[in-house]
């Protein structure tokens, strides 16, 4: 399941997806809105999609974690539109018969949509400011 | 050539609008794409490689050549998870 | 929190009890009891702890974990009696500032566990068979 | 003196019992306790180094010495997660 929703994310149904017989272990990744960047207090998030190729990029992160790693599934789950805080923003989940490897393909998972898949975070702050976010921190 | 050019994140804001049309020379480079669009938008001149293109779902690169009838975006640096 | 429970886990509210103002990441481990174990055919699965000592290594985990990673919270859930196919014999949840720390800490918190608490676990066979199980492959 | 040994997995199966209690001499060792115990429950006899020994909960070497009163057990190789 790759998918990108306006709705609250269930990081359980991720896990149900990935659930599978040979699964003895199931990593998840739960990308949750902070109330602090530094020192500024951030109000609520908003995240806009390039929605055709975002989700084909998560098709191919799929893939190549299936590739990379013995594992057995996984889903992506990425939300868009306003995110509250503490809410979630993105759920992987990955399933396997050993535990390094669920955990390790996660992390793969999780590093490389943060650098491929074509979404942006706006932080709308409490004192009004707005400012569109890059992951690169060379561009913040 | 015309060509359809989507705009994200703050890119859209700056234009206003979530789609332009550019008209480009065959055979422009994504290089020659930015350098037009900049010239539209000069608040879209950010720092020198801060863009990112696609093309038809794919990453671009700046020498990379523009094909007629494609989809091209630009948007900044991702910042999703 | 740290416990041991003869009832289902929801991995989903171990996420809420590590969810913080500061964590933008929150990591899962979850233990399924699987179907296969190399070519035997497992019916389910019993679970049998030293509760007092297990609850003491349990805790001890949180604190070293929260020691060695700059991490927000930890809980462990361990279930014990029986456990079908599919469902978590474990849960293990870590939040943090940044998705490393979360999914490396977790991965530690996991390893530890089975090393260290006194819980142990019996594979009962379709045709039968049962057999108490160690996590060192040297015993089995 | 008099101590009393929690027991668990394949150990409790083969005493019938989840807990012992066993005379040992005053400044008895792990090794000593494991020695009776096996000889108690022959069947109980697995490799060497199988046995795991804890005294209040703490995981006690086959050198460590027994302190009168406390609560002992005796277990296989864990096999949580």
């Amino acid at each position: 399941m790759f998918e990108i929703t306006e709705k609250t994310i269930d990081p359980n149904e991720l896990v149900a997806k990935v659930d599978s017989a040979r699964a003895g272990a199931i990593s998840t990744f739960i990308g949750v809105t902070r109330n602090f960047t530094g020192d500024f207090h951030v109000d609520y998030l908003f995240y806009e999609a390039y929605h055709e190729m975002a989700i084909k990029m998560m098709k191919r992160i799929g893939e190549q974690t299936l590739e990379k790693f013995p594992i057995e599934k996984i889903a992506i789950s990425h939300r868009i539109g306003r995110v509250n805080i503490g809410e979630a923003s993105v759920v992987i989940a990955v399933s396997a018969s050993h535990r390094a490897e669920a955990i390790e393909a996660c992390h793969y998972a999780i590093d490389t949509l943060k650098e491929l898949v074509p979404i942006w975070k706006k932080e709308f702050m409490v004192d009004g400011d707005q400012k569109w976010i890059a992951n690169d921190p060379k561009w913040n | 050539m015309n060509v359809r050019v989507l705009l994200f994140a703050h890119l859209k804001e700056i234009a206003g609008e979530s789609e332009i049309s550019l008209e480009l020379d065959a055979e422009a480079t994504g290089a020659t794409l930015l350098k037009k669009l900049t010239e539209l938008y000069p608040a879209a001149d950010a720092q020198k490689g801060y863009l990112r293109l696609s093309m038809d779902g794919e990453y671009l690169s700046e020498d990379g050549t523009i094909v007629p009838d494609s989809e091209i975006a630009v948007f900044p640096p991702v910042s999703g998870g």
